[in-house]
């Protein structure tokens, strides 16, 4: 009898196991299938939820491909990452979460151990988030061809009839709200990466925002909008959405929540933390009558403990941002131009 | 205490910035006939659009952004030999994130990246030191760029590889010096200076004596400052109390980092490895005589220069600025950024054309990041 | 230019090449103290110091920052005694 | 006045377009929106088709990465096979394909030029299917990081009521057929290549089979299952139908259609054509009695012009394959091991 | 005319199969009585079990399949040498695919290049030595495996490579000759052969007459056999031809490819570059005398085995084969692959054990891949 | 092993070399001539030859091909005339 059981006997991954042939179904099995969807046969999902059906019901669609290094880090890896982008970019639309894909593309000589994390992973954050993984790939290219693995999720969610946010609907008045600390993301791969030797014990805040917005939108009927705060972080959201609504928006330099290790690393390298990338950080609008009630409502969530007012809508300049600064001068927060570079002598 | 947010005390503001505007009044000083203080200092120019402490004080001061920030003065044929050892295969260049994005005249370093060339951001030469141990086989070149506040790093690291041995370190020495070209401006007869906030960081290693002849030889003021909000208004403060009562002096606010007589063990790493070139070329002020250093021979091992025959040194390659670019009249303080024909238009962070646009202690990055398009309706 | 910033030497690191660990808020880097090293290295630990490019460049001198902390404190009173005063004389005056 | 024009200046892909800020929107805004979707304000796609709210209907999902190298071929380019691959992966199903979702892995250092062409070849290609790409992404990568682009996309789309098409269905005496030419992909691109240093005038068969398996659908409305077969081959194809469906599948080697070029790049390398990629092939399973209506109409269309039949559904062993060779012997046509290597010493 | 389609030809097989049919029966040879026939060559197993020439002819003839098949009789030992090399991190490993899966002692070529290995497949060592020109910072090794047909492509690439003074050019040499097998087999008192059909490619290289002894010496026939099924049942009716006829000689089946003295500039070259080693080691069949090949000192610069201390003539590092594997007992026809206790549990072509179940030309491989489960289920 | 496939010479590409382009059904690829070349290289094109790594190690004989070929036929025809005479043996013995 062979001592060696289950279907994925190989450590690391060969270019064998990306050929189409027994190799790849013995990674999918032994890897991805058992995490996802045990009993898929045709290259195809096929389902239906009632929601979908009720007249005036959408469908919300999205995709993100996910890059991170290194692709484990403290607080999260690129598979948690990968469910939590995708359900958040379904969440933040009003979309209930349905259904994710999976794509996975991975570095010949990756660890299947790796691999089994990641997968474990984004099972853990599916299951959380209330969403099945119903479909996926994977291609495995050669080495130095990628960076271990990418990993690309797209989702479908169901949008109730009636349900509309969108950054147009923004108005002049509005109060800016995010749930927690700013930019512990990027902050923790910052450190993680190890370019800079900088150390610190900073966690991303990588976290589905999903229940979170339904309690929001429950709470605060008349939210306008709302968005996770990614690459580009908290500045290039209130950016794109003062000028999508034609609107400016006036944030408080003192009222912006950051975690004190964040304010080191910025100060460390002159970066601003109101770039920083983060990956659980929800920013929403509502009606200046309805902060009160969104915030208690947040704040009785763990994702939404610390959220706190940061700004708010003002008439002028069409897409706009500023920031009063701790002793009452203004700048203008203006989007990034490229990525945020250390800026050092 | 932590030596940063005590120094953010809005209270601490609000009291600093009436006085300010109680010596601005004693002075007579208005928008239309304003006292001009320098700040030399690029990490000062930052912080006061960083804090909008240009719109706090009072319309009789105007700002003039010096000269001192080294990504600002950098010559494009410097970047361009840049990127030519970058280029090489064997050599791994090291930089600091600022230079990455400056516009050589083809490329900028970012984009010479972009299409093969090994460059690596680091945050200390200590770290191209460390990458030189780990890749024996190729060539580490860091690029020493900073006024003297950096030149000690990059001394010591040459130092520290002698020490070690290592034959696949060196720098590429593109080190400058303040006193230079502040003299130099002093000495433009365009120019119209009534004080100085001097640069705290160059101060804690060089002291401040090498300012005297500020005072003495021009009779201007000098506040050597901090960079924090309340170091920035109490320097301006004392420099417009040295201009009401007439004194003209080298006054130190910065006195918990900046020690009269400077850094003894940096001064004297920095005279073990460089010396004074003879002449050197600025960004939009031309060449400034002994404001620039190179490695002494008996370092040549050390030497970017020597070692890969380029640079300032080498056969002059010096490359015209872009046309239409006035990044020499701005950092003399003759033109404001938004009077720049380019500006916000031919001259973005986007796509700069002067350097003054590309690091964020840039005037013109500065007046159009944080005045933004204020500062373009105001040109328009 | 001239990025420098403020942190706290918390443990030497390699004596012979003079590096030592600084905490900037909870943010930790070795750096270089060989410029500002004076005598035994672990006197070092404890102290603030001013960082920049991976060096400690200087000691900060924490009675003179509250120095100046203090003095500016002053003045804020002063300002508010003084404005006190005004009111007092507003006042005063209001009711002429 | 600025002589440069348009919103997209750079030659090549930096780090900076990767950044989330104003570098990254004129990346999307330059290349990529202006093919897709000029009016997407969120990060999801809003959506609906009647056909989706028919009782009985259901919606089917799919996804692939796409890492093809050389990215520019004979016959097409990653954006081409990215859109057919996920349209026939809809198709194939009994799926009318509806939206696409297109996310991107750039390299460091890619040319825009590059990533113009491929976007453009995606809109044609997704104009040609009758499909739209509603949602994407781009991320940025170091050089080394990534092999120039990857592009991974996934699809939606409506099965209409009573549909149901699967490997499961496939049954004894059932007839199986291709398209047309086995192999061609997979030769391209070994030729383009380079490695070998051969070349061959081949064109990958690169197509969407969407209008063909409606016009199969149509004409054998009977038809079991469909497959198009990419990665691994026709073999795998065969092997997976019989495992799922419990059968044994004999096919006849005469009866293979490949083209000369083909079987010569094969015999160089010691290669089986059955193993083959390919990514515009279908391989359909119809009821005996419908075979020769569905190759009538096949071969009506362009894409089914060389329409024929491989071979047919037997007794036997589960999951069995077999050749019949030339002049009667048999072979056992396994599922690949890994990927196929060349055999030359 | 192409030589290829020409010999396929369903009617000519049918022929040829009637003509087989009526001489096995000549001969008496029955399913329990069978006349055993070796291909020496993988090759020909190959083309048997892709035509299912075994299951057209009757079962009167049993084939045994021969060492002939460079990768199946490769011993871990050199592989894990390869694998050495590959690592190097100054070496470009160049092979034929056919090495990739082939076990070593911890892993294969294929699981180095995951770890990190530069290894990349070539269709030619021409290709390595373009490789070589093309990176002069790297060394280029290609391993040189296989039996005479493919020994000039490595002699006349080293003389290429010395031609153009390339010093970074060596060839892994692992070369063996097809007669010492043979010969061995021949005097091993357990095996039972009625005839061969031998290797046409071999046999165009070097010609008919070093098959003379087996004729000569061991009194059995061999029919020198091209690679198309036509070729095959030809040849193999030729043999039968012999033996019903009691005659015992050298025939040559394939003269369209094969002249009778071989390619004299191939063995020139050979000759020139290579010399016999006095003994080589054999997976399954242990060491045969004169049996393998090395680099001559005179071009020892490209001798891999020279300049990098590595190899059958550097320090023995034989390894055991795996326990349980039955590949020695399979290659002499001691035992037919499904009767391996390993075949198609603990060695399939996935986790193979043995290297006659890696390269496709392998028995075990053959018979799972082409037999499959139908073997299987002999074997259980 | 051994994989050999014959090949048409279309084309000599580099002289010095004894390098030539063959054609395999249409998939070119340069192959080494220097073991089938004999005087001018010029010669070979047109020629087929056996292909092996890369080398043409081998001319085919077109002529022994043929032969080969033509003899096959002449037993498969001469199976037919003895079937068919077997078959009227039969047949006869049939009418018995
Ligand atoms: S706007 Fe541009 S060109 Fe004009 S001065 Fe500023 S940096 Fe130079
Ligand atoms: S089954 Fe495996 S172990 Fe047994 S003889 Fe064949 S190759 Fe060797
Ligand atoms: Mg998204
Ligand atoms: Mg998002
Ligand atoms: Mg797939
Ligand atoms: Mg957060
Ligand atoms: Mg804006
Ligand atoms: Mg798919
Ligand atoms: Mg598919
Ligand atoms: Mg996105
Ligand atoms: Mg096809
Ligand atoms: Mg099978």
């Amino acid at each position: 009898m062979n001592m060696m059981t289950g279907k994925m006997r190989d450590e690391r991954v060969t270019l064998a196991h990306g050929g189409g042939g027994k190799a790849m179904r013995d990674l999918i099995e032994g890897v991805f299938t058992s995490a996802f969807v045990p009993d898929a046969m045709e290259d195809q999902a096929r389902l239906m939820d009632a929601a979908l059906q009720e007249p005036g019901a959408r469908l919300a669609f999205t995709t993100d491909s996910f890059v991170v290094d290194p692709v484990e880090f403290p607080g999260g890896d690129i598979g948690k990452i990968a469910v939590c982008g995708t359900v958040n970019d379904l969440a933040v639309g009003g979309a209930r979460p349905l259904w994710l894909s999976a794509a996975f593309i991975i570095e010949e000589g990756t660890e299947v151990a790796l691999l089994k994390r990641i997968v474990m992973s984004m099972k853990q954050e599916a299951d959380k988030a209330g969403v099945r993984i119903v479909t996926g790939d994977t291609k495995v290219v050669g080495r130095g061809m990628a960076d271990k693995v990418f990993v690309t999720t797209s989702g479908v969610g169901v949008i109730a009839p009636g349900c509309d946010l969108s950054a147009g609907r923004v108005r002049v008045g509005d109060v800016a709200i995010v749930n927690g600390v700013l930019g512990d993301h990027g902050a923790a791969i910052l450190a993680a990466r190890g370019d800079m030797a900088l150390s610190a014990e900073i966690q991303s805040d990588c976290q589905g925002l999903g229940h979170l917005m339904q309690a929001v939108m429950h709470a605060a009927p008349g939210v306008r909008a709302a968005r996770d705060a990614t690459r580009g972080g908290v500045a290039s959201v209130l950016n794109e959405v003062a000028e999508t609504a034609g609107v400016s928006i006036e944030i408080e330099e003192t009222a912006l929540p950051l975690r004190s290790e964040v304010k080191g690393m910025c100060e460390i390298l002159g970066l601003d933390p109101l770039y920083l990338a983060n990956e659980g950080t929800l920013v929403v609008f509502v009606p200046e009558d309805e902060a009160d009630a969104a915030l208690a409502a947040m704040r009785a969530m763990p994702e939404g403990r610390e959220a706190t007012v940061i700004g708010r809508v003002v008439d002028g300049m069409a897409g706009r941002v500023t920031m009063r600064t701790l002793f009452g001068g203004a700048r203008i927060v203006d989007m990034l131009v490229g990525e945020q570079l250390p800026r050092i002598c | 205490m932590r030596f940063t947010e005590e120094f953010r005390d809005p209270k601490a503001a609000k009291a600093l910035l009436k006085e300010i505007n109680k010596v601005v009044d004693e002075i007579g000083a208005t928008k239309e006939k304003p006292v001009h203080i320098m700040e030399i200092c690029g990490g000062h120019t930052h912080a006061i659009f960083r804090y909008g402490l240009d719109k706090l004080t009072p319309a009789g001061i105007e700002f003039i952004h010096g000269p001192g920030c080294p990504v600002c003065v950098l010559p494009m044929s410097r970047v361009d030999e840049c990127i030519e050892l970058a280029e090489k295969p064997e050599v791994i260049f090291t930089t600091f994130g600022d230079a990455m994005r400056v516009p050589g005249t083809k490329k900028s370093l970012m984009q010479a990246k972009a299409e093969g060339a090994d460059i690596r951001m680091v945050y200390s030469p200590l770290d191209a030191l460390e990458l030189a141990r780990r890749h024996p086989e190729r060539e580490v070149v860091f690029f020493g760029l900073g006024f003297e506040t950096t030149t000690p790093s990059t001394a010591l690291s040459i130092q520290q590889a002698a020490r070690e041995g290592l034959t696949n370190f060196s720098v590429f020495c593109n080190h400058i010096t303040v006193p230079p070209p502040i003299k130099a401006l002093l000495d433009d007869p365009h120019m119209v200076l009534d004080g100085f906030v001097g640069p705290g960081h160059v101060s804690m290693v060089i002291g401040t004596h090498e300012y005297d002849f500020i005072a003495e030889d021009y009779g201007k003021p000098i506040v050597v400052a901090g960079f924090e909000p309340i170091d920035l208004l109490q320097s301006v403060l004392m420099v417009l109390e040295q201009i009401r009562d007439g004194r003209a002096e080298v006054e130190n606010q910065y006195g918990r980092v900046v020690p009269e007589h400077g850094n003894a063990v940096s001064k004297a790493a920095v005279a073990d490895v460089y010396e004074k070139r003879p002449t050197f070329e600025w960004r939009g002020l031309g060449e400034i005589d002994e404001s620039g250093l190179r490695v002494r021979d008996v370092y040549k091992a050390f030497d970017a220069e020597a070692k890969f025959g380029i640079g300032y040194s080498a056969e002059s390659r010096h490359v015209e600025e872009p046309e239409g670019c006035a990044c020499g009249a701005v950092m003399t303080g003759r033109m404001k950024p938004m009077h720049c024909p380019q500006f916000g238009t031919g001259c973005t962070p986007e796509m700069p054309l002067g350097a003054l646009m590309v690091s964020s202690e840039g005037a013109c990055a500065a007046y159009y990041q944080y005045g933004g398009a204020r500062a373009i309706e105001a040109a328009e | 230019m001239c990025l420098g910033i403020p942190g706290q030497i918390v443990e030497v690191t390699d004596g012979e090449r003079q590096m030592a660990m600084a905490d900037v808020s909870g943010v930790k880097r070795e750096v270089s103290v060989a410029c500002v090293a004076q005598g035994d290295l672990e006197d070092l630990v404890g102290k603030w110091v001013l960082i920049h490019v991976g060096f400690a460049m200087s000691i900060i001198d924490e009675e003179e920052a509250a120095e100046t902390l203090e003095a500016l404190r002053g003045l804020g009173e002063a300002q508010e005694t003084l404005e006190a005063m005004a009111h007092g004389v507003s006042a005063l005056e209001g009711t002429q």
